[in-house]
């Protein structure tokens, strides 16, 4: 397996990930695309890790700990995305992000 | 064209399997059947950590993601909608524009990993690391992760009360 | 370095000043007053210690901006140190003077007060033309934010008029000053250096030391300190000034500011360029004539206004304009009497008419207006205020055993020398000097007393306070001028050997 | 023993100054300021009599340093002679006298503290000016008396006419000391010195007269007129007569002390310091200017009814006299009557003091309160006598008075003594002698010289002694014979209090020849040598002035004629036998005549003013033109002030108006200017370039809001678009590139 095998599922997922945000009028199916991304940017950060490191120091790891980072920040995320939600779903009756635009110029 | 191991094999089916759930994820217009899709998704990725000896990622993965986040998602599905099955909605422009984008996007993430000459041809074959899980435990409570570590779980904390203040009822008051 | 601590005391002051907050209006006056009376301390030091010779003493030089080859040099000589005592001691007073009457905003006004003090101090002992000339700047900010903001009702103005016309002056010399900066030398050996300069200026062959070229540039330093001395036709912005601003900086304005036109003129245009003072002094033609026509002028041109005047402080304004005249005589003369003459003048006439806008602000503070004619009498209802006032009159007006007999009296003898004729009709100036100073005396004090100001109070002990130091040295200078002359008169005698070793012994007008 | 003494002297009165400065300074007056000044006034007459024993004939100054720079040195110091140890105590006694006088006088007063202090810094500053040896000197002590002249005819400063008299007084002197100040200019560029004497260096005596033999007479005679303008000014010499007259606003003591002892006098002494220097010249300019004074205020005063007045007027004549003197080469005549008038002419001073202090005694304590009451009153009853620039205070007007020889008769004795000494009654009276002496002076000298200008100077001069005579006792009859014209003012009039009598009782006793020893002992008092006379440029014969002036004393008290003869001819042979006889002769006829002009006067105002023979207002009617020119004082005032200071005035407003106007409107012109050039410019580039940019910024931005607000969705998905896409299309560019 190369560097590359690993850089292009992620890409993938990343893409993914970035059609469901762009496209989706679900708030969450939102966060279901940014649950992608964020597993695209830990695959990449736990592959780079592991490959580019190899010539320098096998056993790093700290990739790895970036990755983890990652998970306990999509956890914090997935919570207060949620929480969001939950109120704009009490405020407006719904969760469809354009019919949520006090925003509005 | 390589040689198609088993090891190799089991890879590709994971990726497949990854990538194909994901492409459900973004599809499907039930949103339940998106969150379970998204559940493939995720232990495809984790199946992907072992592949990079990540041993105690793909675990955590599991269990945050697949225990932790998922349930949460789908916790939110029924709570603001009252059922379970909820139609996505999709504009056609809407999906048209996203999806050009997003397959730019794509197609240049490609170019730049097909052209970037420095990664080509990293391989792990025949490394193996030692578990890591002591090493990742040492590394976050004694050494220069350490503040980081109180740093996240700082901000999970907050995280909780946060979510928990904004989504109570009364929240004027 | 007590040189140097004693021009940047009065900065540190300010920022204490405006570290303390606002509302304890008593102790930032305190703490002023505190960073007045160290100057003073230290100048009084200096003035003891100063060692009689026409050398500069207390030299600090170090490099400030090297590419440039700016230098911090500082140092006095006897004409300085004279002039440093005359600050510092207005220092004080003037904070005395202001410690009632300004109503508003006092921590800035004594911020700025500070800072002008910084500005006065550094000007006069500033041996690098370039520090010379940033002090001189320096003073001039305070300056127009202190007539600005705590004037009179046409502050703004005056204000601005003070301000643009010194700045057309400064405009002037600081063409003049770099200048002689780039023919100071090669590039890589230019200076600032004044005392380097001076002898640059005096060295045959040198680039500064041609004619032609001490002609221009003494002309763009002296019209630069003609506006400060000031000198016809450069004055109308002296009255405004004087009339609007708070009585503390008129007397700052009167007291030394107006010095700093003349120590220029001494320091720079006699000293560094002796070519050109004698083209204006040579007394052969009408150029040569030209500085003591100035005086000339100036005493008789001053003196007449003033006697027309009906506004109190306008009248001491235009009396300074004349007293200036004899400063300017003096210098014209170039000789050792009349350059004494001068020097002494400076002094006295800063004794003086710090003692007069005093005395203005006494009446203002009481009556609130300065209308000669709306007084009568006074000089029953207050006899203490009334005999002080005659004493600075009489000194005004020049009356010997009183110091400004003799500051005028040299300068005119030094000038008789040379300018017999100007010198005559500028004695018609002290006819008239006398006429309306005894005038004013006349329609304030004397006579019934105009029933209005039956309740004026007298003079009290804070504003007495404030006069007496100066009545002191009004007095002690008038009986024993040596006081100060000896002072100074090594350097006097230099100058007066460059100058007439130029002129040689012809006379003008 | 010669400086402390003279320290003692200068520094008593000063003190006595500088306590009740002080005190005043902390707004507490000493408690005795009255005999805190007296006892430094006879402090300092004690003194000065014990200097008598310490003058030598040729003494060196006494001088310190007092600046110098480089090569210059002014030197400040005393000098003492036998002329300076008389004026010592000519000033010290009067002024003694004079302060006693004023304790009487001046009680009640409210200033009353003030007054004496005065009375010692004017005390001060004359005896500095006396004991002087430089010009400097001379000058500053000169300024000062001038000072407290103003002062002190300024002292009841309520009255405006007083104001005005002191500031006039102030002023008219200052003209004649700018010409002194020039002169001294003059002789400092010559000499570089204000030194007279020889002291470390040469004095201007010595100097000049080393300068005479190269002869630059021509600037010697213009410095010393010059210097003599301060002389005219000071001893109210015509022109700068007008104020001394006008002085006599200030309290009667101080015009006995200032205005007819010392102060005036001081030009005389200033004159005669100058003798050495004035050139033949310069001293005929100086015999003129005193001769037309003599009779000019002569003739004023014969119309005059202000007691005070009359007797300032006499005391401008007097000063001509003396001038005249000096001029015509008479030094010691001149200064030999400086004395007998200072004290002559303080005794009637004091004298009308007396009578005046009687009068407004019933009035009211308070001096400002009567004058000012009566002023207002005056005017209504006497608009036809219109004194210039003031009223009459009725307590002065002669014709209030009348018959007070039995009211005051120690007043009147003392005034008659000292009016038959002024108007020269032969023998007895010290005025005689000295006047006498001037008069044979002048005589002598245009004998000798046979000089038309003096025998003319002799004619004015004896006109004037007749005139003298004949006014003087014209106040006599006025104030102390006859009737009492006001019967009210008459009754309540009384015999001052001893204090104010026994100084004139002291002075009447000094208007007898008591002091002429000095003067007539001529190895005491010697005339200087004056040595441009014996220049070869003069072509008058040069008479030996010590024994031309000194030797033609009557042998009465001095030393007789025949001795100083003996002592003449030994020294100087037959020039000075010669010169000896001319002015043995011209003495002779000068005494003769001096005598009949003396009587003449006295006999034509008794006829006019004590029988009744002649009526003064026919007389007056008569010469109309005449009188009205005395009255008005030959116009003098009237031509200052109209004139002179209008001018000055005038020229103050054209020169204030000409700053605001001219040289102000150039300054603010050239800014308007700048800002009206500029501003149709500026203001052209204002609205069109600038503000039109701006406003179409303004509008575009407008008009692009309005558009631009679309894209303000507030969908978030619509942003995302945006920045994804961004995102890509960066890239993408930057891939291409």
């Amino acid at each position: 397996m190369t560097l590359q095998h690993y850089l292009v599922i992620s890409a993938i997922l990343f893409s993914l990930g970035i059609f469901a945000v762009l496209t989706r009028k679900n708030a969450i199916s939102i966060l279901m695309g940014i649950e992608l991304i964020l597993n695209s940017c830990n695959l990449n950060f736990v592959a780079f890790s592991r490959f580019v490191s190899i010539p320098v120091d096998p056993e790093n790891i700290d990739g790895q700990i970036i990755a983890i980072f990652g998970i306990v920040l999509a956890a914090a995320e997935a919570a207060v995305f949620l929480a969001i939600i939950l109120a704009i779903y009490r405020e407006f009756g719904s969760i469809r992000p354009d019919e949520v635009d006090t925003l509005k110029g | 064209m390589e040689e198609l191991s088993l090891k190799t094999f089991i890879f590709y089916g994971f990726a497949l399997i990854t990538i194909a759930s994901a492409f459900a994820v973004v599809s499907v217009r039930n949103i339940v059947h998106a969150a379970f899709a998204l559940m493939v998704t995720l232990f495809g990725v984790a199946g992907l950590y072992v592949f990079l000896q990540a041993d105690f990622l793909a675990a955590t993965q599991v269990i945050v993601y697949v225990g932790g986040i998922l349930v949460l998602i789908l916790f939110g599905v029924m709570m603001t909608s009252g059922r379970l099955e909820m139609r996505i909605h999709i504009q056609r422009g809407q999906l048209l524009l996203g999806g050009g984008i997003s397959l730019a996007l794509l197609m240049l993430l490609l170019t730049v990993i097909a052209n970037t000459p420095k990664w080509e041809n990293l391989t792990d074959d025949g490394l193996t690391l030692k578990p890591t899980t002591e090493r990742i435990g040492k590394l976050i409570l004694e050494d220069k992760f350490l503040l980081p570590f109180e740093v996240a779980s700082v901000l999970l904390l907050v995280a909780l009360i946060g979510a928990a203040l904004i989504s109570r009822k009364e929240i004027r008051d | 370095m007590l040189l140097s601590l004693m021009i940047f005391v009065p900065l540190l002051g300010m920022i204490v000043v405006l570290l303390l907050p606002r509302e304890s209006e008593e102790l930032i006056k305190r703490v002023t007053l505190l960073f007045t009376l160290i100057p003073l301390v230290l100048a009084v030091y200096l003035f003891i210690s100063y060692v009689r010779s026409a050398e500069t003493q207390f030299d600090v030089n170090i490099n400030w901006i090297e590419t440039f080859n700016i230098k911090y040099h500082v140092g006095i000589d006897g004409l300085s140190v004279t002039l440093l005592l005359l600050t510092a001691l207005l220092g004080p007073i003037c904070v005395l003077a202001s410690w009632r009457n300004i109503e508003k905003g006092i921590k800035a006004y004594m911020a700025l007060f500070l800072l002008l003090e910084t500005g006065m101090l550094g000007f006069f002992a500033a041996l690098d033309l370039f520090l010379f000339f940033v002090f001189f700047e320096l003073t001039l900010l305070p300056m127009y934010f202190l007539i600005g903001v705590w004037g009179g009702p046409r502050r703004e103005y005056a204000a601005i008029k003070f301000f643009l016309y010194t700045l057309f002056g400064s405009v002037l010399m600081l063409v003049a000053l770099i200048a002689v900066y780039l023919k100071s030398g090669d590039p890589g050996a230019r200076t600032f250096d004044i005392p380097t300069l001076i002898e640059l200026a005096s060295t045959p062959g040198h680039a500064l030391a041609d004619r032609n070229f001490q002609i221009w540039v003494f002309l763009g330093f002296f019209i630069g300190f003609a506006v400060k001395v000031p000198i016809f036709p450069f004055h109308t912005w002296l009255p405004d000034a004087h009339v609007e601003a708070p009585t503390a900086i008129s007397v700052i304005l009167a007291g030394v500011l107006l010095k700093m036109g003349t120590y220029g003129l001494v320091r720079i245009n006699m000293d560094m360029f002796p070519e050109g003072m004698a083209y204006f002094t040579n007394g052969k033609d009408l150029m040569g004539n030209s500085l003591a026509i100035l005086g000339f002028v100036n005493i008789v041109y001053g003196s007449f206004c003033a006697l027309a005047q009906t506004d109190f402080k306008k009248l001491v304004a235009y009396s300074s304009i004349g007293h200036m005249g004899f400063v300017i005589l003096g210098l014209a003369a170039g000789n050792e009497m009349g350059l004494t003459g001068a020097i002494l003048q400076m002094f006295n006439h800063g004794v003086i008419s710090a003692m007069l806008f005093l005395l203005v602000g006494v009446l203002y503070d009481r009556a609130h207006h300065r209308e000669i004619n709306g007084f009568g009498g006074l000089g029953n209802r207050m006899p203490v205020y009334t005999g002080i006032t005659t004493l600075a009159f009489m000194a005004s007006l020049g009356l010997p055993g009183l110091s400004g007999f003799i500051g005028e009296a040299f300068s005119l003898v030094g000038a008789f020398d040379r300018f017999p004729l100007l010198t005559i009709l500028s004695t018609i100036g002290i006819v008239v000097g006398a006429a309306y100073f005894l005038w004013t005396l006349q329609r304030v004090f004397l006579g019934t007393l105009n029933p209005k100001y039956e309740e004026l109070p007298e003079i009290n002990g804070r504003e007495i306070l404030t006069l007496v130091p100066l009545g002191i040295l009004v007095i002690v200078l008038g009986i024993w001028p040596d006081f100060a002359i000896d002072m100074f008169s090594e350097s006097v005698v230099n100058l007066s050997t460059k100058i007439s070793g130029i002129l040689g012994p012809q006379a003008g007008l | 023993m010669v400086v402390p003494l003279i320290s003692i002297i200068l520094l008593s009165p000063l003190v006595a100054f500088a306590i009740f400065a002080l005190s005043g300074l902390a707004k507490r007056s000493f408690p005795r300021q009255d005999l805190l000044s007296t006892a430094a006034m006879l402090i300092a007459l004690v003194c000065s009599f014990f200097l008598l024993r310490d003058v030598v004939p040729d003494p060196e100054p006494l001088a310190v340093d007092w600046v110098s720079i480089g090569e210059i040195t002014i030197s400040m110091g005393f000098y003492l002679d036998s002329v300076t140890v008389i004026m010592l105590i000519v000033v010290t006694l009067v002024s003694s006298l004079v302060h006693i006088f004023s304790i009487g006088y001046m009680h009640g007063d409210p200033r009353y503290p003030r007054f004496f202090a005065y009375l010692s810094l004017f005390s001060f500053s004359m005896l500095f000016l006396v004991v002087s040896d430089n010009l400097l000197g001379i000058y500053i002590g000169w300024e000062l008396v001038g000072l407290c002249s103003y002062l002190l005819i300024g002292f009841w400063f309520e009255k405006d006419s007083a104001a005005n008299a002191c500031k006039k007084a102030f002023l008219t002197t200052r003209v004649g000391d700018i010409g002194m100040f020039i002169g001294m200019m003059m002789l400092f560029k010559k000499f570089n010195t204000f030194s007279l004497y020889d002291g470390t260096q040469d004095g201007i005596f010595t100097l000049a007269a080393a300068q005479l033999t190269t002869g630059d007479m021509v600037w010697l005679s213009i410095a010393g007129i010059l210097i003599f303008c301060g002389a005219i000014g000071k001893s109210a010499q015509v022109p700068l007569h007008t104020w001394l007259p006008d002085a006599m606003e200030g309290p009667t003591p101080v015009s006995a002390l200032i205005h007819a002892a010392t102060m005036v006098a001081a030009g005389v002494y200033l004159t005669a310091r100058m003798f050495p220097i004035l050139t033949v010249s310069s001293s005929l300019v100086i015999a003129y200017v005193g001769g037309i004074t003599a009779i000019v205020a002569a003739t004023i005063a014969i119309v005059r009814f202000d007691i005070k007045r009359v007797l300032a007027y006499s005391t401008v004549s007097q000063l001509g006299y003396m001038m005249l003197a000096i001029g015509a080469g008479s030094y010691v005549a001149g200064l030999f009557h400086l004395t007998t008038h200072a004290f002559f002419k303080a005794l009637l001073f004091l004298g009308s003091g007396s009578v005046i202090h009687a009068f407004h005694a019933m009035h009211s304590h308070s001096h400002d309160e009567a004058h000012a009451d009566d002023e207002a009153h005056e005017h209504d009853d006497h608009s036809l006598v219109h004194e210039h620039g003031s009223e009459i205070p009725p307590d002065q007007d002669m014709r209030n008075m009348g018959g007070l020889r039995r009211k005051m008769p120690i007043t009147f004795i003392t005034m008659l003594i000292a009016t038959l000494s002024i108007s020269g009654v032969p023998f007895v009276f010290s005025g005689f002698w000295s006047k006498d002496k001037i008069l044979a002076g002048v005589l002598g000298r245009a004998m000798e010289w046979n000089s038309i200008h003096h025998y003319i100077l002799f004619g004015i001069a004896l006109l004037a002694a007749c005139i003298t005579a004949f006014y003087m006792f014209r106040l006599i009859f006025m104030t102390f014979f006859g009737e009492p014209r006001n019967q009210e003012m008459h009754n309540m009039a009384h015999e001052s209090p001893w204090v104010m009598t026994a100084p004139l009782i002291i002075l009447a006793v000094l208007s007898f020849p008591v002091v002429n020893h000095l003067w007539f002992n001529k190895n005491y008092v010697i005339p200087p040598e004056q040595h441009h006379l014996a220049a070869p440029q003069h072509a008058y014969v040069s008479p030996d002035t010590k024994t031309g002036d000194a030797n033609f004393g009557f042998s009465f008290f001095g030393v007789s004629d025949a001795q100083a003869a003996d002592e003449a001819g030994g020294k100087n042979g037959e020039k000075a036998d010669e010169a000896y006889h001319i002015h043995k002769r011209a003495h002779d006829i000068a005494m003769a005549l001096s005598i009949i002009v003396a009587g003449l006067g006295i006999l034509l105002s008794w006829l006019f003013y004590h029988r009744r023979r002649f009526s003064a207002e026919s007389v007056a009617t008569t010469f109309r033109p005449v009188y009205n020119l005395f009255w008005h004082k030959y116009y003098f005032d009237e031509f200052y002030d109209g004139v002179l200071v209008a001018l000055t005035v005038w020229k103050s407003r054209l020169f204030a108006r000409f700053d605001l106007s001219v040289i102000d409107g150039i300054v603010n012109g050239v800014s308007t200017v700048t800002r009206r050039v500029f501003a149709a410019f500026i203001g052209f580039f204002d609205n069109s370039v600038v503000d039109g940019i701006v406003n179409r910024v303004a509008e575009v931005t407008w008009a692009a809001g309005g558009r631009i607000r679309r894209i303000q969705t507030g969908a978030i998905q619509t942003y995302l678009f945006v920045v994804i896409g961004g995102i890509v299309l960066i890239i993408l560019i930057f891939r291409a590139l």
